[in-house]
């Protein structure tokens, strides 16, 4: 679980990092992945895995059309730039939400085949669930692949657009190219979570805010902008829940999370990782 | 002929929009079914042509949507009342809505049925309006316990040990707080009890709770999301319960048996309704043909509690002869319908002082090649019980 | 001239960078002080330990004989010293009244009181025309005075002013020397950090020039201008042939 | 002595009276009791997003964990009320105390942080709360508290149909909070905290005090919305963790005063009278289709107010409200 | 080079530039000077394309106003710009080797590193620091060294000296002619004015958003009106 949390969270942290604010909407970008996923899956019955690629480009292309066409929007006003944001990403949660509701109806889907659906590998006592291994290695190695991205130029030029977004022009960067490509880089990553969690979880139109809130205690804990924080803080978490449930009330695990993240930040205010 | 208005709130957006779009179906054909010109059908109110003390009035059902919030569903219930000027308000899925719109009502004066609330704690305030047609939880649990006692006594493997797992709703703590009792009374014991957040990213500790319990049956009191996740956590760390004996709500949901799959087969529930009753409840081809011309699904525990307090308010305004709110609540308060006239398995409908339909029992199912079958009370059950507890 | 702060061994690093390395001097009730040395000298810093923003590492500093070091930019400000900054922080959100009330109320509770105490300071510094303008809307000089204007509304004893003339036509920093001036003839002390020599020199008493983090030396403008270890470090060889 | 500053606070003291008075007067030709519910709401969430506003707009710090002091007000009342007697009428004061304290509460770690550092941990401590509420048991849990009806009265703030109390006791919640940020705007307090909000630093350099600022400021703000939170409760009758405590409302609370103009005197009261019918008369007219459109229809609302007018519906109206057009990104 | 005609700038509604003709050769040094917010920076932004203007403004025949800045930015067109802004939380050296982000693909693109860090020594010392906790000083020598890292034809300078050290500004003034030695083109924006016409070829005089006089600096400097008005003399 905790890989899907940083994950998401990268996506997040990307995103955020970027536009330097809370993109209320993310959630609903994993919902958009996960009905994407079931979609494809019901048309054409591929396995998800193979929907990877697919779904992954699709939330790619939506992160840039959503950028392009709204937070460019978002970011060139004058005035509160930072509540603009926030609220223009909640509106759009919402809208997502009723579109989703409006496009597939408020039931229940899942998807129910594939080679890992289902199936649970037995490795003495422990049992794993095929479709969180699988999930886990998958997001470790977008991880990998997000990390490595951000080590390069573009990286580089990533943070410093969130920087100053004017004076990069000065430098011949095109921020809204930039940018746009760092929002498409944040939704592939949270389709690849996406895809994956379709694999074991259900798709509704609210199952984001179920994630959502987690991916922004994961980040703030990692540290904003910090993609590896992003990482070490969801793997954190997940074991904290785990433990707060086998331990305490389960009904009370995200107490424990968040507690844990409460702490961490009285004494590092910056996060884990953070540097902003 | 003039028109009945009858008001109905019940969550249109939102998580359990679903269940307001099939209310919204349920209640729509049965009022085309009352109002309707169609061959008789042996039911309540079955014989179509509106209300005929009313001069054959067609009653008409108005939606409203409280999104699952207290404070809009009173706002409904107001509008409703005074400027759709209904007499009487049905709805409305969930406790803490429900909670607020008996309140409204009784401020008004106008009668509400609360069709499909579980919540015991409902009809226990002293209010003068609300009228529940269908069966709380401790009526439900009852119904469960006494299926363990029966189908141990016939088996000869009865029921050691129970493990619940609830969420922390109002809706979830009622529901333990019952079945906790009743073990007790019955002598079975409560290996582990697990109360989680509802709409978790994850069950897969509170699976692993269970697993440890190792009890012979898991209650869990669910709605749908958790039910689908509650299953395949299960599933993934292999455990395989002997029995799951769940408190409807989600585990009625075709959604659930759908996204589950294979994982639901042999999932007992309680459940207010038995599609396949079909010799002691003549009516139920006809209803559900009509229902399933609506939303192309069969009628489930939901639905058809609402089909049947929407038959059972026509025939009380009916009585009344007026469509007024008094009037209303007197004929209420006189109902008694015989079991054979509805499509639910009750012994019929007789409300007692508080509101509550004390003739409403409950049946015990099983999913069984993907639907749901009546398995107890046993005279009225379709297939035999798989049981495997202590085998 | 009794004096009025009190540097004593002062040290403070960041890092591997050792910005200030035991300095000491001392400004006298009523002086003008200049702060020079090359870039990255260590003034900055060194303004930002006196003002309570960053606490020294070693080393003490005393207001009147109080010592004010470790205290913290509030409990400074209300000692006070005062400050602007090098570069300019103006609450962006206000007009220039506003602005400078801020600053006044450190010294009147009631609003009327501020509010009459931010005017004359406003009309004192030169900004009259502007009183009612937002202040994201002032020029970088206007946004200067701005700072000056809301330091001084403290109603401050020691005035610290970071690079308060860069950026002016020779003829508008005769105009902000006008106003130092006008600021110590109401008895305020003032520390001054500037890099344009024709200005700075003309109107201190007496230089300290920091080099590396250490002082260099400390004099008169006189003295400051021959001697060749600052002429080497700072000024330049243009300055050599003046000496 | 005559100023900008002092004219303008006079307009605007003007300005509020006379609204206030028309808003006395407004439900008086309106018979109808869904639309007096519906202004009754409006008026309400002004007031929340006004006691929002204060510590929000005025101070900067951006809490997205309202809802935590709304519910510890509301709880605070009904439980005074469903238990000890306590009539509402002082349990809101009692409430909003509660509030107040739970604001410094949550301010004492919580301050240590900035930015989205700080608003995401607000988001966390509300949630928190909502999630120890729905476990505890003594405040009813899940379940929730109901409030019995115990005929009409003022002291218990109970009306059986009667709409017009409750709007007059809206109405003097929003007047309340309005007149406190008036009276802040043009205090050492208001123009500390909008210091704060604009530069810490240069804040701090003048002898502002930022710790206690902010928790000043926190504190008048939670105490405002606990109290806005027990008229809530008993305006509605019933409360449970889920509509008191849950985090939608912490959205819901301060997005008036987001859409109107934050930081300004008229910026909650105009979103709040935008958004509130708006997203009431969606549900009523489009929810029932049970598709979602009323939800697409507000969140497209949301986004295109926020983009057409990011310095809020105020800047309609002219220069006005804590020299706002100067409100510089 | 670059050539303006009749262009006009305005911040919402107040006008910063009126009808501005200006031009400028290649090789050339050309100063402007001007009291403060006579417009000059402005100029400069209009030309970086970073205000909406009116007019003309073509370099080497190509229209700039129909660019996006970064476009401008990528015919080599430099700005060295008021207030500095660089990339504070990121160090030194990538602030430095972003300047070369638009010639990615080019082998020789940190070649400029060596003028930097021949002009600016302070600045290899400080490579890994981030530029946020530069003095401001390093500041001004690290905008400088960014923007001839992007390797510009044309450098624009806005006030490069200010709250740089006396020795340095000498230096600074210096640089440029080095710079132009290089084959580049300067606009400098100058508050020193006697230094800046001193190295300068042409000058341009504006006052309020108008060119009030142009000419070879040595004129300009001599005049007696500008000296009153300028030097303080
Ligand atoms: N937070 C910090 N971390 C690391 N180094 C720092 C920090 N703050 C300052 N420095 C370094 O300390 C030295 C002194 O800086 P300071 O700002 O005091 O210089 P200054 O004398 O004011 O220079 P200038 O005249 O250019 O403004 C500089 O080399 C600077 O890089
Ligand atoms: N961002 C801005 N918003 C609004 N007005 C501005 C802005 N920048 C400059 N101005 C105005 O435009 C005019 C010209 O300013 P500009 O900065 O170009 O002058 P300048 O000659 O560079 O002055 P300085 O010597 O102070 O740098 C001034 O009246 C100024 O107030
Ligand atoms: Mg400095
Ligand atoms: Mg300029």
């Amino acid at each position: 679980m905790g890989l899907i949390y940083a994950l998401v969270a990268a996506g997040l942290s990307l995103i955020f990092g970027l536009m330097d604010v809370v993109n209320f909407a993310h959630g609903e970008l994993l919902m958009l992945a996960m009905y994407a996923a079931f979609v494809l899956w019901e048309l054409s019955g591929v396995d998800p895995l193979l929907l990877l690629p697919v779904v992954a480009l699709l939330l790619f292309g939506v992160g840039m059309t959503l950028y392009r066409g709204l937070i460019a929007r978002a970011l060139s006003v004058q005035f509160n730039r930072g509540m603009v944001q926030i609220f223009v990403t909640f509106g759009l949660a919402i809208f997502l939400r009723g579109l989703a509701q409006f496009a597939f109806g408020g039931e229940f889907h899942s998807i129910t085949s594939g080679v890992v659906a289902g199936r649970t590998l037995a490795v003495g006592e422990v049992f794993l669930p095929l479709p969180q291994v699988a999930a886990s290695l998958v997001c470790l190695a977008a991880f990998g692949a997000l990390l490595l991205i951000n080590r390069t130029e573009f990286g580089r030029a990533l943070e410093a657009t969130r920087e100053d977004r004017e004076a990069v022009a000065l430098i011949g960067i095109d921020r809204d190219r930039i940018f746009a490509l760092g929002w498409g880089l944040g939704a592939a990553a949270v389709g690849i979570a996406g895809v994956m969690l379709a694999t074991f979880y259900y798709v509704s139109p609210n199952v984001g805010a179920n994630f959502a809130l987690i991916a922004y205690v994961t980040v703030a804990l990692g540290g904003f902008g910090s993609l590896a924080g992003a990482l070490v803080a969801g793997l954190l978490i997940g074991q904290v829940e785990a433990l707060t449930a086998l331990l305490l009330e389960p009904s009370l695990k995200q107490v424990g999370m968040f507690a844990i993240y409460l702490v961490v930040l009285t004494v590092r205010p910056r996060g884990l990782l953070g540097r902003i | 002929a003039e028109e009945v208005v009858i008001g109905a709130i019940y969550p249109m957006s939102g998580n359990a929009a679903p269940i307001g779009n099939d209310a919204k179906a349920a209640l729509e054909a049965t009022a085309e079914l009352i109002n309707g010109t169609h061959p008789p059908i042996p039911m309540l109110m079955g014989n179509g042509g509106g209300l005929p003390a009313l001069g054959g009035a067609k009653i008409r059902v108005v939606m409203a949507d409280h999104q699952n919030d207290p404070q809009k569903a009173r706002a409904e219930a107001e509008r409703l009342i005074t400027q759709e000027k209904v007499p009487v308000l049905i709805g409305s899925y969930t406790s803490a809505t429900a909670a607020t719109i008996s309140q409204v009502a009784e401020r008004y004066e106008v009668p509400y049925i609360s069709m499909d609330n579980s919540s015991p704690s409902l009809h226990r305030r002293g209010l003068k309006w609300y009228f529940r047609t269908s069966p709380h939880d401790e009526m439900f649990t009852e119904a469960m316990f006494d299926f363990f006692r029966d189908i141990g006594k016939k088996t000869g493997r009865p029921v050691k040990s129970v493990a619940l797992i609830y969420e922390d709703s109002i809706f979830g703590v009622d529901s333990s707080n019952v079945q906790r009792k009743l073990a007790q009374e019955a002598g079975i014991r409560v290996a582990a009890e697990v109360k989680y957040r509802a709409n978790s990213p994850s069950l897969s500790t509170e699976a692993q709770r269970l697993k440890a319990a190792g009890a012979d049956v898991v209650m869990p009191t669910s709605y749908t999301n958790d039910a689908i996740l509650m299953l395949r956590a299960m599933n993934e760390i292999g455990y395989h319960p002997r029995a799951i004996m769940a408190q409807a709500a989600g585990f009625q949901e075709p959604d659930f048996i759908k996204a589950s799959g294979a994982l639901a087969e042999g999932v007992f529930s309680r459940s207010s309704y038995a599609g396949d009753a079909v010799k002691a409840r003549p009516a139920i081809p006809a209803v559900n043909a009509a229902y399933r011309a609506r939303s192309g699904k069969d009628l489930n525990d939901n639905t058809a509690r609402q089909v049947t307090s929407l038959q059972v308010l026509a025939d009380a305004i009916n009585r009344a002869g007026a469509a007024n709110p008094a009037a209303i609540r007197k004929a209420l308060t006189e109902t008694a319908v015989p079991g054979v006239q509805l499509i639910v398995p009750w012994k019929g409908v007789r409300f007692d002082e508080s509101g509550q339909n004390v003739e409403a029992t409950p049946v015990i199912q099983q999913i069984t090649s993907g639907v749901y079958r009546t398995v107890y009370p046993f005279d009225i059950a379709s297939v035999e019980a798989q049981w495997n507890v202590g085998g | 001239m009794p004096a009025l702060l009190e540097v004593r061994e002062l040290s403070k690093s960041f890092g591997g960078v050792a910005a200030n390395v035991d300095i000491s001097f001392d400004v006298g009730q009523g002086e003008i002080l200049g702060l020079i040395g090359p870039n990255g000298a260590g003034k900055t810093s060194l303004f930002n330990s006196i003002s309570g923003e960053v606490t020294p590492d070693r080393g003490e500093i005393r207001l009147e004989g109080v010592r004010v070091s470790g205290l913290g930019p509030v409990a400074c400000a209300a000692r006070g010293i005062a400050r602007t900054f090098q570069v300019v922080r103006s609450f962006d959100s206000m007009t220039v009244l506003e602005n400078v009330m801020v600053g006044a109320f450190a010294r009147a509770r009631r609003t009327r009181a501020a509010m009459a105490l931010a005017e004359e300071t406003i009309d004192f510094c030169g900004l009259t025309g502007r009183i009612d303008r937002p202040a994201w809307s002032l020029s970088p000089p206007e946004k200067r005075r701005l700072e000056v204007a809301r330091a001084l509304a403290t109603g401050p004893r020691l005035l610290l002013l970071d690079e308060m003339l860069t950026g002016l036509t020779p003829t508008e920093a005769q105009a902000g020397v006008q106003l130092v001036r006008d600021v110590q003839a109401r008895g305020v002390t003032i520390i001054m950090v500037e890099h344009v020599m024709e200005v700075v020199l003309p109107l201190v008493s007496r230089a300290v020039v920091l080099n590396l983090g250490r002082v260099l030396t400390i004099g008169s403008p006189a003295e400051i201008v021959r001697n060749p270890e600052v002429i080497r470090a700072y000024l330049g060889e243009k300055y050599a042939p003046a000496a | 002595m005559d100023n900008a500053i002092l004219r303008r606070r006079r307009a605007e003291l003007l300005g509020g009276v006379i609204v206030l008075a028309a808003l006395a007067v407004l439900p008086l030709p309106i018979g109808d009791v869904y639309t007096r519910n519906l202004i009754i709401i409006t008026l309400l969430f002004a007031g929340l997003a006004q006691a929002w506003n204060i510590l929000g707009g005025y101070c900067g710090q951006i809490s997205l964990g309202h809802a935590l002091y709304f519910g510890l007000g509301a709880y605070a009342s009904t439980l005074l009320f469903v238990r000890l007697g306590v009539p509402p009428v002082f349990g809101m004061v009692v409430g909003g105390a509660v509030g107040g304290l739970g604001a410094l509460l949550v301010g004492w770690p919580c301050f240590r942080l900035s930015g989205h550092y700080y608003a995401i941990a607000t988001v966390v401590v509300g949630e928190i709360g909502w999630l120890l509420f729905l476990n505890w048991d003594f405040v009813g849990g899940a379940t929730g508290v109901y409030v019995p009806f115990q005929g009409e009265s003022w002291l218990a703030l109970q009306f059986r149909t009667a709409k017009l109390p409750y709007h007059y006791v809206a109405l003097g919640f929003l007047a309340l909070t309005w007149i406190a940020a008036w009276v802040i705007e043009g205090s050492r307090w208001g123009f500390s905290w909008r210091a704060v909000k604009d530069d810490v630093t240069a804040a701090r350099s003048l002898g502002v005090r930022i710790f206690p600022s902010k928790m000043a400021a926190a504190a008048i703000s939670g105490f405002f919305t606990g109290m806005g939170g027990a008229i809530y409760a008993q305006y509605v009758g019933y409360i449970d963790p889920d509509s008191v405590m849950a985090g939608t409302l912490s959205i819901l609370i301060p997005l008036p005063a987001v859409l109107g103009g934050v930081g300004t005197l008229w910026g909650p009261l105009l979103g709040a009278a935008l958004l509130i019918p708006l997203s009431e008369l969606s549900r009523s007219y489009l929810g029932g289709s049970g598709r979602g459109v009323d939800l697409m229809l507000y969140g497209a609302l949301i986004v295109l107010v926020a983009l057409a007018r990011p310095q809020g519906l105020v800047s309609l109206l002219g220069r006005r409200g804590g020299g706002d057009d100067a409100r510089a990104a | 080079m670059l050539r303006l005609r009749d262009v006009s700038a305005s911040y919402r509604g107040l006008k910063a530039l009126q009808g501005v003709e200006l031009d400028v050769a290649k090789g050339e040094v050309v100063a402007v000077v001007g009291a403060n917010r006579a417009g000059k920076s402005t100029l400069l932004k209009a030309i970086a394309g970073q205000v909406a203007t009116s007019g003309e403004i073509a370099f080497e025949g190509q229209d700039l106003r129909k660019l996006r800045a970064h476009e401008v930015a990528r015919l080599g067109i430099g700005l060295v710009p008021e207030g500095r802004r660089l990339f504070p939380r990121l160090s030194v050296e990538d602030n430095l080797r972003l300047g070369a982000y638009a010639k990615r693909g080019d082998p020789d693109r940190f070649r400029p590193l060596e003028l930097v860090f021949s002009l600016f020594p302070r600045l290899q010392e400080r490579l890994r620091q981030r530029a946020e906790t530069l003095s401001g000083g390093e500041q001004q020598m690290l905008a400088i060294g960014r923007a001839l890292m992007t390797q510009p034809r044309l450098l624009m300078l806005d006030e490069p000296s200010q709250g740089i050290m006396p020795r340095l500004v000498d230096d600074i003034l210096a640089a440029v002619g080095r710079i132009r030695a290089l084959g580049m083109t300067v606009l400098l924006v100058e508050q020193r004015l006697a230094e800046a016409l001193e190295i300068a070829d042409r000058a341009y005089v504006l006052q309020t958003g108008r060119v009030v006089m142009a000419g070879p600096a040595r004129d300009i400097a001599a005049d007696a009106a500008v000296r009153r008005a300028y030097l303080g003399l």
